[in-house]
This record gives C-alpha cells, structure tokens and sequence, in this order.
C-alpha cells in the first residue's frame, strides 16, 4: 500500500466550489439565459453572451466500480475536455461545447450499456440506498429492486412522453435514507416482525435507559433473564419502526418470512404548482422475491402507466391523485383498500375524511 | 489477487435488462479485489436468504474526526473473510458533483489502492461513498485523498455533508449562488462537520429556486431556497412565441397557477404579482418569455426530515427572504444561534425539527430572537389554547399587565 | 307582580340601534315577572363588573329523568333573590322548528305560569330554552307541557335533541326525508335522550343536502348528510337560460367546481359525474338548471365537536352511502354497536370523535364491525408505522401467518 | 300556579314531524322543482305541481319574552293562516300561500322592529350563546355583543350585495356552544386568567382525582393546604381552558380585569366549492369594553368589508383568504401578528408553512 509522507492534512473540506468547472461555466456563471431541451437526454443551456453548454445525461447504478469511473472519465475526455457532473439523482452529465459531438457520445454511451435520457417529461434515475450490499438494517435489497424496475421502465427513461415528471425512490427500510417519503412512487423496505432480543449481548452492547426511551410505542421494558438485566418487547406494541435496533445491535428485526415491500405514492418535493408533498401508503406489503421482484416491478409499472394514461399535463402522480380522490384511484389501480392504509399514529385524526366531497 | 468469481446465480440474473447492472460493477471489481469478491458472495446469499448479512456498532474512523466513516462487519467472517471489515467512508463532494476526469482517476487510484474498488456515485446525502474498507486502511485513504485535495464528510450526530444544485453554473433559475453558499458554509463549518457534537445530525441543503432540485425542502434540516420577491419578469413576445409554438397556456398555465393571479387576453400576459405564490410553474412552462424577478435571494426553511421517529418533516418557513451575501454573516449567526438552543435544550437523536414542534414555533422563536412572521404560517391556530404568560392583578395601578414569576 | 324596573343605565344602552333588542325583550318580560326583574338588576351588575353571576352545580329535573334542565343560581341571591334559582328548561322543538301560532302561543302560555317569562327560541342545539325558573316548578311546567304535546329535550351525558334542516318540506335539494329521520330516530332513542348513560353528550343531526343548513357536519356525533350516487340531472335548456340572464358559468361554477369534472362549450354542459365531488355548489348556482341526481340517500359522517378537550374535530366519512329509509333499521343498528363499544371503552368526557381518534379509525371499524373504505380518509397513511398483529414464524407449515396471541 | 290533574306523561317525544306544517307544504313535500330569493329576506319555492310558498324571513334576538312570541303567532295568523317557522339561525320565517301579502307582513315586521333579510348573499342572524344571561362559564356578554355587531351589519342583513354567504357565530367561553370554530368571523370569549382555588368548598364540591384529570396540560395536582386535601394550579402551564371549572365549580375562571374577546376568521360548514374549514385566530385578545364593545365592533366590521371588496364572487372569507394567502390577509387587515397566533397544540407541526408558496 501507498505510504502518506506528507504533512498530515485535516479540515481542507472539499474542492474549491469553481475548481472543475469548465470554462464555458465560469465564463458565463449566473448568466445563463435560458434552456431547451433538444432530445431525450440532451439539453442546451443559451448564456445571455450567446455562449452555449450542451449536456448529456446517461443512467447511471449509483453502485459503481473505478473501472467505470474511469470510463467515465474516458469519455468525457474523449468528448469534452474531461468536464463531467453527477445529478441529484446519480445521473452522468458530459458537459459538451461543440454540438456536433453529441450523437457520437450518446452512441459510446448506449455501447457502455447506459441509456441516455431522464430529462423534462420522464421517469429519471431512483434515487436509491445500501440494501443487502452494506446495511445492517435493510429489510429488501436497494439495488437489486432498482435494476428491476429500471428494467421495465427504461422507455420512459429515454423518452419524454409522460404527463409531468415522474421520481421514484427506494429505501431498504424506515430510516428512508433519501426523499423517498416525498416521491411520486416510493418503494419501502418493512420489517414486520418485533425485534429479538439477544440477552446475552445486550447488556454488553446497550444501555437499556436509552433502549426502552427509544421505543416510540412503549413497547420495550426493562426485564431480568436468568439474573441478567436486559428488555423485553410488548409484541403488539410493535409497529416496526426499527428505532430500538439503531439505538442496540443486540434487536434485529430483519427476518427472512416478515421482511418485504411496500409502496407508496403521490408525493413531490418541487414547489411547482403544488405545494410539496408527503407519499401515501398504495400497498402495505408484498414479500420479498430476489432476484427479480417480480409482483414489485408489475406494482410499479402499473401505477405509472395508470397514471400516464389519466393524468392531465403537469400533473405529478399526487396531482392527479388529489383531483380524482383515493377511492378512484383505489379503485383504478386495482388496490384492496385495508386497515393499514388508516393513518393511526400521531396525526391520524387529520387523515380521516371530514367532508362530503367524494366520488361514487 | 482474486482467482475465481463465486458461483452467483440468483445475481446473474441481475445482469440482464436494459439498465445498467450494478452486479456487472461489483464483477467487474471482484475481478481484482478479495473484497468485492467476497462481497459478491455475501450478496448472493443474502438473495437466497432473504436477510441482509451486516452489523453495525464499534465506532471506526480516522484520527480527531468523529464521523464519515460508516463502520460495518459481517455476521459470516468465516466464510465471507474478505469482508468482514467493510466499512464505508464518505468523501466530501465537490459542489454540484462538477468533476474533471483528472479528479475522478485519482479518487479512483486511491481507491484502487485502499478499498474494495467500489464506490455510490453519490451517496444520498451527496457524498463520494468509498464502499468498503477495513479498519487499517482509513486513515492511509484518508491522507492521500487529502493530499489530493478532498476531505471527509459527515456522518452521526454532526453537520451533514452540505449540498447543492447546479443553480448558477448553468441554470438561469438559480436566484442565489448557491454553489458559493454551499462551499463558504461547508468551509466555515468544518470543525462541526467534523466533530459530532450536536444531539443529532444536521442538514444544510441549497436549492437555487423553488424547483428545489436537491430536494432540500425534504430532507435537510435547513433549507436555502431561492426566491426573488419583485415581479417575474416578463418577454411578451416570447410568451405570444410560446403561445404561437403552441403552449395551451390556459389550461397548462394560467389554470395551474396556485395564486390563481395570472391573466391571459389572447395577446398579453399579466401577473398580479403580489399574489404569486413563487411556485415556479409559470416560469417552468414559458421558460424564454418569464424569468424570476431582479430582486433576489433566497427563503430559509428549518427542520425536515425522514420519519424516525416522530414522523417524517417538511422543512418550514423560518426566514422568507434574505439577500445572500458573502461572507453570510447574517446566516452564520442565525445557524448558531440554533445550534446553541438546541443543543442545550434538545434531547439525544431529536432533529432540530422535532425539537421545534416539542417546544412550539413561538417559543423556539423567541429563543433564537426572530420575530415571528405570517409566512411562516400555513394558517393561524384553529385552536383557542393560548398560553398567555401574564396577567392583571386587582389592585395593579393602572390595571398594568403583572409578569409572571 | 313587579312594580318598577331597577336602573339600567348600561342596558338601556343596547335599546338602540337597528337590530331586535334582546334588553327590551327583558324588560317586557320584567314588567311582569320578578324573576325576569332581578335578571336585569343582575345583568346590569354584570355589565358594570365585566363578570358574570351564575353558579353551576346541582342537579336538578324532573321526575324519572336525568337530563333536560340546566341548574343555575346566582352568586348574590341577597341583592338579586328572584333568580336565586334560574333553571333553564330545554324543551324538544318540533322538527325543523315549524310551529302553528296555537302551538306558540300554548307555550308562552304555559311559561307565563311558571318561569321567567323569557325564552330562547332556539338553542343552539335547537330546543325551545325556557328561560330561568325554580326548581318547585319544574314538574309542573314539564307536566303541562307535555299534555300540550311537548317534551323535554336532551342535556348531561345523553342523545342530545337531534335536529334537522327543513329539507323535503320546502327544499328542492333534500336527498333523504330529514324531519322524517330525525323525528323517528329521536322517537326510537327516547330513553337514551332522558336518562344519560353515555361517557359524555351525543348528537345526531340531519341535513338534506351537503350544504348542510344545520352544521352538522361541525357539531353533531352522528352527521346524516343527503347525497346522491348517480349523475346530477341537467336541463339544458335552464342551464343556458341563466347565462343567458347573466351567470358567468365559467368563472363562477366551472372554475369553481372541486372535481374538476365541468365542461362548457358555448352551449352545453357537461358534467363527468365519476368525479364529481357532491359539494353542490353547481346545483346551489344554476338551481333550475341543475339538481341532484336520482338514486338520493344520505352520507353518514361521525365524530364532530367543539374543542374541549382534544380540540376541535369536523365529522368524518363513516357510511359514505346509504338509503334512507323507514325503519331505519340498519341505521338503529349501527348507532347501537357504536354506543356499545363507547360506553364500554370510552372514557369520561371522552366525545366519540376523540374516542375514535384514541383508539385509531381502524379498530374502531373493527369493534362496529364496519369494512374499510378509502372513501373514510382524505388520504391513505404518510407514516410507516403499520401495527401488523401477525407475522410468520420459522417452521410455519407453508409458512402460514401465526396470530400473535 | 295551575296543577296538573292529568296522568302523568313521560317520554311522549317531539311533536309529529307533520303536526305544524301548512298544507301546500304536505301536499308537495318532497316535490319542489326550484326556488328564487325575491327580494331580500323574501324568497318562493315552486313545487312541481305548480304550487308555491313564499317564504318572508325576519331577524330574530333569539332571546324573546312570550310576549313576543304572542306577537309572531299573532302575525302568522294575520298573514299566513298561523304558519311559520325559525331557522337554525334563529331567524323567524313566515311562510305564506297568498303573493300580495308579503309587503304589508313586511311593513308590520318593521314595525316590530325586526329586519327581514338574511337571504341570499348576505349576513344572517349571529348564532350565540347564553353570556352573562344565564352561563356560570362566559367569559363575555353574548346577547350583547350580538346586538352591537348587529346594530352595525344590519344593512348587510337586509341587502344581498356580498360576494357570497357570511356568517357570524358568538360564544362566549372556550366550550363554543354553536359552530363558532367553523363560522367566516367568530366571537369567542376567552378567559386569560388561571382558576382559582376555593379550597374552603372544593373538597366537599369536587373529586380531587377528576379534577387533575380534567386538565390537558397538566397544570393541576393535588396539594394539601391548612391540612385540607385541596388541588393547586402551576399556572404557567395553564391555557385556561375551562375544563376544570367544568368538572369543579371551586375553581372559576372568570375575572374581569383579564376576560375578553378574541376574533376568528375563515371557517365554514358548507360543502359548497371547498370542503369545510375551521375558523383560524385574527385577533388575539380585545378586552370586554360593555355597554356597546366598540373595539369589537370595529374590527369585525372592518374584516367583513375587507373581505367584501376583495374577496371574488362566491368566495366566502376562508376561501378568499386561502387564495391570498394569510401573509397578505394580516397586512391588509392591518393586524399586527404575533406570537398567539402561532399554533402550539397536538396538531401545530401541520400548522407551519411547508413550502414556498408565500407572497411578498
Ligand atoms: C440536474 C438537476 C440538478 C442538479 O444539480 O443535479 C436538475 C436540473 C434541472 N431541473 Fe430539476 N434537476 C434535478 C433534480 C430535480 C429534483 C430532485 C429530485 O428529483 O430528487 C426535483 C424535485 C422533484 C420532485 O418534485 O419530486 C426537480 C424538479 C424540477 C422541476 C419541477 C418539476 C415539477 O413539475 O414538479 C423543474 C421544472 C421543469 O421540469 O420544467 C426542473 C428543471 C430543471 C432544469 C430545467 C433546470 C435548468 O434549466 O437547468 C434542469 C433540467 C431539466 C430536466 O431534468 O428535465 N426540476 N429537479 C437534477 C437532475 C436529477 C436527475 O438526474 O434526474
Ligand atoms: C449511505 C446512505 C444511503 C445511501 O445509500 O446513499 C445512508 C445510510 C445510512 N443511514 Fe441514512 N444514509 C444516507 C442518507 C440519508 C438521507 C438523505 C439525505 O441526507 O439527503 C436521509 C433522509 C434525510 C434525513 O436526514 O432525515 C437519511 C436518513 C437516515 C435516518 C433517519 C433519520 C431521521 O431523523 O429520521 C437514519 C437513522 C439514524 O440516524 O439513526 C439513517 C442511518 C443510516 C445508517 C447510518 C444506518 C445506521 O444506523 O448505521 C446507514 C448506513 C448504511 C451503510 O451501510 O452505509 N439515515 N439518510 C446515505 C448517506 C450517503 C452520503 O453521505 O451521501
Ligand atoms: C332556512 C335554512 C334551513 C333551515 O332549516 O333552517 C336554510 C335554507 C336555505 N339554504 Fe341554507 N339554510 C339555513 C342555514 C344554513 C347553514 C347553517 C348555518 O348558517 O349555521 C349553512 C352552512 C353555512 C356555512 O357554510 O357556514 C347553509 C348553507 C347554504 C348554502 C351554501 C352556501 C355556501 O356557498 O357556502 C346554500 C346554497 C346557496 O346559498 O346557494 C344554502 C341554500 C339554502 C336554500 C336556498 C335552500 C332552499 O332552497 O330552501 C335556503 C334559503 C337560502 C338562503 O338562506 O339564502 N344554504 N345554510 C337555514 C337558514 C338560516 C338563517 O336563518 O340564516
Ligand atoms: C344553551 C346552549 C347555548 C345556547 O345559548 O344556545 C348551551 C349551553 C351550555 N353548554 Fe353547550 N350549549 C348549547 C349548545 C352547544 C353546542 C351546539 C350544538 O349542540 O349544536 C355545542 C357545540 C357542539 C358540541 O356538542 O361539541 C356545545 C358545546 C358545549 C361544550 C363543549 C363540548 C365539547 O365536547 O367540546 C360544553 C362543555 C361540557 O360539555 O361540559 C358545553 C356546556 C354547556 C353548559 C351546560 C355549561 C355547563 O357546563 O353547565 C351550558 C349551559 C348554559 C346555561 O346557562 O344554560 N357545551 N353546546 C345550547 C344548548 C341549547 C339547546 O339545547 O338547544
Ligand atoms: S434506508 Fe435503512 S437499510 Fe437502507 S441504507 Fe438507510 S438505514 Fe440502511
Ligand atoms: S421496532 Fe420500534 S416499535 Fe418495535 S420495539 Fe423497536 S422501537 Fe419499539
Ligand atoms: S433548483 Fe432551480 S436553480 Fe437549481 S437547478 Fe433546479 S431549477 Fe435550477
Ligand atoms: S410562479 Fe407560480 S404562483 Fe407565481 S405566477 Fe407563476 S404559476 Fe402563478
Ligand atoms: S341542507 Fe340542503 S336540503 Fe336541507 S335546507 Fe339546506 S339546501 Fe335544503
Ligand atoms: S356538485 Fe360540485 S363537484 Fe359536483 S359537478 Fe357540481 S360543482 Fe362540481
Ligand atoms: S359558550 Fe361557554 S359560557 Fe357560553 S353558554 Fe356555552 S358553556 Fe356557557
Ligand atoms: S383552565 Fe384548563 S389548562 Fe388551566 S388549569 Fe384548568 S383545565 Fe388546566
């Protein structure tokens, strides 16, 4: 391995903010005059002076390898004086000045396997987390589900055919490591099984005090097995939140038989027209099936394809929702309507419906 | 190093499909790492079982930081012993994910020589995720990435690796620098990023209209979100070119406008501005003909946050309009003021958003001395609890208003 | 009787003006009745003190009963003896409050005899309120009365007077038969309207279209709002006679409409009914041209009050459809198996609406045994902290769900 | 006082629903085609058969001696063979068959003195409470203030030239008998001082245990004083609800130097265009200022013709002011905001402004 001789470095925080942009940027910073989109894929950004950036946007698994960096970096060598981004939603962008080298680098990117697109009317990248590949905590893997639906969704990737924009998330469990509880579609890892309790760890490992204050239920007391000190969990207290597992490694909830997806929809996080939204519950638990989560993907593509064909221009997913009411789009989307989809946490009594305006 | 792949069927699978395939990027490095080897093995029979193969706990990391570094074991050393260290560590992005090729191939050699040659381009919070490690190696990746010119990120109970969107580089939306803003805010804050010391984390984000393209209003703890607040700036010609190019703009405009304040004759485009709601969807739509107006900055809203454990947050108005300004003083100021309360008042994992719904909006106010404003309201209380604090005694000259004790 | 009216100096004050004066209406009354006198004297008092004179406490009524007569005394009985006692009686009104002149005049003539003199014609809940008389002639008022025909009303924990808009008496848009309803359910519920035995008060009112002309909606356990299920009917040709006698159809009724379903072309209206939200106002604007479909019933909603002591709640959707029909049975029913679970499980002062929010709309569903609809919420769960009740155990057979205990 | 010979009645009910009506109405019940508002306070309904009512609608101070009600009875049946009805906002309706009596019923009810209107697009009767009348709990007068206000909005009662429908409600403590928390303005009495303790008569009035039950923020616990089980309040906590005072009349509320008023706009009950609203907190506190409440008066008249210049048709005031926004409502309403009007309840985290959407 490498040695480090120099002077130990700490606190320089990151690059200087204007160190990678290409000069184009600098030149007309804050000065853009406006954008078109030109394809799917590839936007031009017109500066006031004239000046012109092109972008190319290809998918991009978020999980990748410094082999591909480094195609990556190939490629924008290649085709753009090495200036590249990464979007909000892990996509790549080449930052092109000459125009005409767009088809050639939208034809080396289909060749590497990464579609071009996620731009203006289109469902882009899922915003994604750990899953099985590094978290403690995941009740489903992240990437794994996202190749999937990807998978089938990819035309609207490389398209722009959708009413408005579309942003599906996925996190592996409650935490919700990303906006996913504001997304149109939003897949959940859930636990459905009371944590264990490894007796014999806990104490070791955990201060019970702050165990028990972290249950939200009041589902976790102080008990003594075998003359040891250690908790105990009030099954039917338990709605799985996980929170006691983050606070003590010694009560997993992941469970094999329990463990699963749900999915959510309707939500933004854009202030355009609508205020931003939270997503709500659409289906409450479909079990885990690697590798290819079948019954996830078809939920999945139903709803945007429900959604695509109702849906009037610009309206997000929770838009359109929200002007047909949740019984038709239960009613639509072929969803059995159950008792977990009533709000009973802490501002459930806001959820109920207290009017008269629904649809028969 | 590493011979022969493990036999992977379940993830084989996985490599077919239209969308690029994360397990071709783990093969593609398990070709020449014992790490991702054994990761593609652990992975594999996770997919069997259905149960993820990780623990957490033990705190790892790199000398006098607290945080960014993810410290993770796995429950099968024996047969996975490539991994049974894999921590990951977060590498503190460039603003707005701007990269040159140059950089990108010498985070990439570091890694190379460090870690299990796999990386989250980004992490959710924006962070370069370095994806396993072993204990040994973080501070060695830590000074090279150093000496190159990059530093470690948040992760626990401090100031979150701030982000931002593309906003002023190449979006002519971007009503504030916020590139600027993220990076002077970043470096005026290291010692926080750092160092955990707060009740729990803490997230800047910086969005340059509200678009809001790093979906900060849901997941930071404060929000900057440009805003301008003179009138949206009107081309009609554009707009009849627009119109002419054919935008319905009465029903995808006018009729979607949330402050109901737009007008539309046929020729001409009137907006009463001082009903606009600053929603965007105008200027979104007639992108050439309107643009925001000449007067801006940016709105500071506090306190989201994912569900746990009091139920996910949206940010909320705390500052409706403030010029941004280096070198910021104003919002420095600001920021420690919060920080001072809530870490003094707070309780250990309360996110500051929970902490102002405890100790209520007014309360939390008056201890940061802001005044409290219409804005930051969705509506006034419907309730008629009102906790006044003083009183009239009999007796009082003048009926003068008694504080209480 | 009274002799002369004591000093009002204050009061005399609010004998001006255009509106009714409820002071003269005093003073005639004190003209003639001690009691109405020394409610001046004490008014006046009150008036100068900024404070009232009225105590609570002891229970009063009538014989066999245990609500209906709300106990007062007065604070100073020295200075003011005539209402030393000043007892309201609440009698039940007739539906809808229609009365004949004979009916009326029965009435005063009765409290003439033994009270104040004075009235509310209504109460707020609706109950003809006999105005402050003494406990020795409550049995003899109630007595005469109900020789007359009359009742006494609901008051304490017990089925509140139930009311109801005029509906099918006069109104084109009442989809159900509400002073039917409401005179049969009050009939049917008689003894739980004189003898409380519920955790707190419960009110049932009944309103013929969702304009709800008696608020149930805000101030009723048991909202029954008229609706209909099939298309509003239209008549063209009224449609375009009332713009063509000026309604401007566009902006006040399409832009208007929350369902966003209206459709006008210069000539014809159409209306997609699937997304029609039944709020009226259409058919309240466009009232020859428009009304209320065919197939008419009524939405039963639960839950509303004022705001002690959880805050205010507005009703919720409990049976979005339901015909309404004599005798009701299906509606008796569903009353009965809610009162069950509330008297067993609610607590004291606990009104059904907190009550349900206590224990969470769904197990209240449960326990009424009433399926789920999405029709009942505004929108599905934000949170995800779903409370399954089973999971699965290793070495199910099939893997079969195991109910936990 | 007269004895009753008779067999003793109990449990006979309301009178038959049928009993009083007027026989058009029994013939056509349930059979009317339309109706149209006349003039103001004067509206008919057409039955399909061709059959009308007119219906002559007059103001009413809700608080009447019988002699008044000798007077209606003696209108209905000069006019209208003894028919007539109250609204549920206390409103007197005289119901008629023969068109050319409507005017001279009219002229005699100006005679009596009360208006007739509040039809139609215009300000009906103000729903109230009992006040210092009869009600241990107000916090104010309420036929009062009613009066005042009244006396100032007549002429809105007696035209139709508002933009849509607007209705006042008083209540005069927090217990809000009526639809105060769901009227355009409301009138609330409000108390601003912590009970105090009678300790000489609580032990024998109250159950000490109800009691600290009774309060929701935890103000109350038992206390022994002189040796006597009392309660004592921690005053600070106290947001004078009332609710003790409720359960234990040891423990008033009432207090002259400290009661008061406070003002609340936006609500409404109807399902007509949007759903319906709470009423939300304009005005904190106005201190009780009798005979005629000036202070009152005006600032309800000033939000009523606010809302009648500004407000778009059919927008009633909670309507107009969601389209505004409440940034603009207080400046226009030239209402300094505060501290008080910052929700800090169960639900006050809804209460917060979750967006951009503001004005400036
Ligand atoms: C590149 C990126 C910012 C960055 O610094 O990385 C970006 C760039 C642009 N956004 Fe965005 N947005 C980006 C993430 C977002 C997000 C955040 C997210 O998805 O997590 C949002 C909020 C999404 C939400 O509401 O859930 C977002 C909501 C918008 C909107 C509002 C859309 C709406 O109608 O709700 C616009 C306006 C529009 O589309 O006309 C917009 C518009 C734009 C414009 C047109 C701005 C400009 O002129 O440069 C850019 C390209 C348009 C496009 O993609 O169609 N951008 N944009 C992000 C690309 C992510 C990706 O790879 O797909
Ligand atoms: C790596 C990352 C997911 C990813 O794949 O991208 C991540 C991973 C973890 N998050 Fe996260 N969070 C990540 C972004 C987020 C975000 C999104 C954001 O920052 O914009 C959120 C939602 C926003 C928020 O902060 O609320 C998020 C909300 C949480 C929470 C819930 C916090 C809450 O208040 O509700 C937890 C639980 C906790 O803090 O104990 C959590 C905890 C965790 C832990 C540390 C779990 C744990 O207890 O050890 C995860 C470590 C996984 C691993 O194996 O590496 N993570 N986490 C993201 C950080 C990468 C980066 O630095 O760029
Ligand atoms: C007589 C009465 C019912 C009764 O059985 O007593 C009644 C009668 C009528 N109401 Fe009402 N409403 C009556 C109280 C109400 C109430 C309850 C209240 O005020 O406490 C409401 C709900 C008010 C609210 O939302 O806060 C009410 C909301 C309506 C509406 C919806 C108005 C809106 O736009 O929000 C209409 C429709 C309309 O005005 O076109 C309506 C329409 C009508 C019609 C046109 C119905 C009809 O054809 O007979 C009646 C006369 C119209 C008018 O007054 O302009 N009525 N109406 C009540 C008269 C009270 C009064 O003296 O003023
Ligand atoms: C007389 C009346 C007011 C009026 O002037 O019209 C009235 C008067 C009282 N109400 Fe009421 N309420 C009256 C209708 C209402 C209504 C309106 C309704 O029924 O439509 C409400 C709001 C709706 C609701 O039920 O929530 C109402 C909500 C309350 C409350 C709060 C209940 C709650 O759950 O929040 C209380 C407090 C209590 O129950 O202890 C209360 C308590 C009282 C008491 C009994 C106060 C007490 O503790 O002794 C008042 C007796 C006053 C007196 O001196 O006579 N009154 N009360 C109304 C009954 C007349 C009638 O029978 O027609
Ligand atoms: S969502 Fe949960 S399981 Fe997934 S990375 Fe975040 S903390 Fe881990
Ligand atoms: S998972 Fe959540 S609800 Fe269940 S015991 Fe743990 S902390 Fe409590
Ligand atoms: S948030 Fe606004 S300024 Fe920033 S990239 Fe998006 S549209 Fe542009
Ligand atoms: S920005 Fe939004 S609120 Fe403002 S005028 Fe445009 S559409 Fe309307
Ligand atoms: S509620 Fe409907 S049916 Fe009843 S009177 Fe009012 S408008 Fe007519
Ligand atoms: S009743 Fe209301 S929702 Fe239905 S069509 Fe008419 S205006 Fe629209
Ligand atoms: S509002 Fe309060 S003070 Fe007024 S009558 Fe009702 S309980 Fe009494
Ligand atoms: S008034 Fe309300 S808050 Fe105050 S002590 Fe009494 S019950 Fe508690």
């Amino acid at each position: 391995m490498a040695e480090v001789k120099q002077e130990r470095l700490t606190d320089i925080g990151p690059p200087h903010y204007q160190k990678y942009l290409p000069p184009v940027i600098k030149e007309n910073y804050g000065k853009w005059a406006y954008h078109e989109l030109l394809k799917p894929g590839v936007y031009v950004h017109v500066a006031e002076s004239g000046d012109k950036i092109f972008t190319v946007r290809a998918a991009s698994p978020r999980l990748v390898s410094i082999d591909k960096i480094r195609k990556y970096a190939d490629l924008a060598d290649k085709y753009c004086d090495g200036y590249l981004r990464f979007t909000s939603r892990n996509n790549v962008e080449f930052l092109l000045t000459d125009e005409s080298k767009i088809d050639p680098l939208v034809k080396d990117l289909h060749e590497l396997g990464h579609p071009v697109g996620g731009l203006g009317n289109s469902i882009s990248n899922i915003v994604h987390t750990q899953g099985w590949v590094h978290c403690h905590s995941a009740a489903t893997d992240a990437s794994g589900i996202v190749k999937c639906v990807m998978d089938e969704l990819a035309d609207y990737f490389t398209s722009m055919k959708l009413p408005g924009k579309l942003r599906i998330a996925l996190a592996c469990c409650l935490n919700m490591c990303g906006a996913v509880h504001c997304s149109d579609i939003a897949i959940l890892g859930i636990h459905r099984r009371p944590p264990r309790v490894f007796d014999d760890i806990l104490p070791k490992q955990c201060e019970i005090p702050s165990v028990v204050a972290s249950c939200p239920t009041a589902a976790i007391r102080p008990a003594t097995k075998d003359g040891k000190k250690t908790v105990e969990v009030i099954e039917e207290n338990c709605m799985f939140c996980a929170n006691c597992y983050t606070v003590c490694p010694a009560m997993p909830l992941n469970d094999p038989l329990n463990d699963g997806v749900s999915i959510w929809v309707g939500g933004k996080v854009s202030n355009a027209r609508h205020e931003p939204m939270f997503s709500k519950l659409a289906i409450p638990f479909i079990p885990n099936n690697p590798p290819r989560w079948p019954e996830v993907v078809d939920a999945v593509k139903n709803l945007v394809e429900l959604w695509a064909k109702n849906a009037r221009k610009y309206e997000r997913m929770g838009e359109w929702i929200e002007r047909i009411g949740w019984p038709k789009f239960f009613k639509m989307a072929g969803i059995e309507f159950q008792k977990e989809h009533i709000d009973d946490f802490k501002f459930a009594g806001l959820t109920y419906k207290r009017s008269t305006h629904i649809t028969y | 190093m590493a011979d022969q792949l493990p036999n992977t069927p379940m993830l084989d699978e996985l490599e077919k499909g239209k969308w690029p395939s994360f397990v071709k990027e783990i093969k593609t490095a398990a070709a020449k790492n014992d790490m991702s080897k054994d990761l593609l093995g652990i992975l594999e029979k996770s997919y069997n079982e259905k149960i993820g193969h990780w623990k957490h706990g033990g705190i790892v990391g790199v000398l006098g930081y607290g945080g960014g570094v993810i410290g993770r074991y796995c429950d099968v050393p024996e047969e996975f012993p490539g991994v049974s260290h894999f921590h990951t560590m977060r590498i503190n992005m460039p603003a707005a994910w701007f990269y040159t090729s140059e950089a990108l191939r010498t985070i990439a050699d570091i890694w190379e020589r460090h870690g299990s040659g796999l990386t989250n381009m980004h992490g959710s919070t924006g962070d370069i995720i370095l994806l396993g490690t072993t204990t040994d190696e973080l501070e060695p990746t830590f000074q090279e990435l150093a000496q190159a010119g990059f530093d470690i990120g948040g992760s626990g109970s401090d100031l979150r690796t701030p982000s931002c969107c593309n906003g002023m580089a190449r979006c002519e939306w971007a009503c504030y620098d916020t590139m600027k803003a993220c990076y002077h805010m970043t470096m005026h804050f290291q010692d926080e990023l750092h160092r955990p010391a707060f009740p729990y984390k803490y997230k800047f984000k910086f969005a340059g209209c509200p678009n809001d393209c790093v979906a900060s209003i849901a997941r930071a703890d404060m929000s900057f979100i440009g805003v301008w607040r003179d009138e949206i700036q009107i081309d009609q010609d554009k707009v009849k070119e627009h119109v002419d190019n054919g935008v319905d703009i009465i029903n995808d405009v006018i009729l979607r406008c949330p402050g109901q304040c737009m007008h539309w004759d046929g020729k001409k485009l009137e907006i009463e501005d001082e009903y606009c709601r600053h929603c965007m969807h105008c200027i979104n739509v007639l992108n050439k003909g309107l643009k925001p107006g000449k007067d801006r900055g940016c709105m500071i809203l506090i306190g989201s946050k994912a569900p746990i454990v009091e139920g996910a947050q949206l940010s909320s108005v705390l500052v409706p309009f403030i010029k941004m300004e280096e070198p910021y003083d104003e919002i420095k100021d600001l920021v420690e003021r919060i920080w001072d309360i809530w870490c003094e008042e707070g309780k250990a994992r309360e996110r500051v958003g929970e902490f102002i719904q405890r100790v209520g909006l007014g309360n939390f106010l008056e201890a940061i001395e802001v005044e409290p404003l219409p804005e930051m309201i969705a509506h006034p209380r419907e309730n008629p609890y009102v906790f006044y604090e003083e009183y009239y005694e009999e007796g009082d000259d003048d009926e003068e208003e008694e504080e209480e004790e």
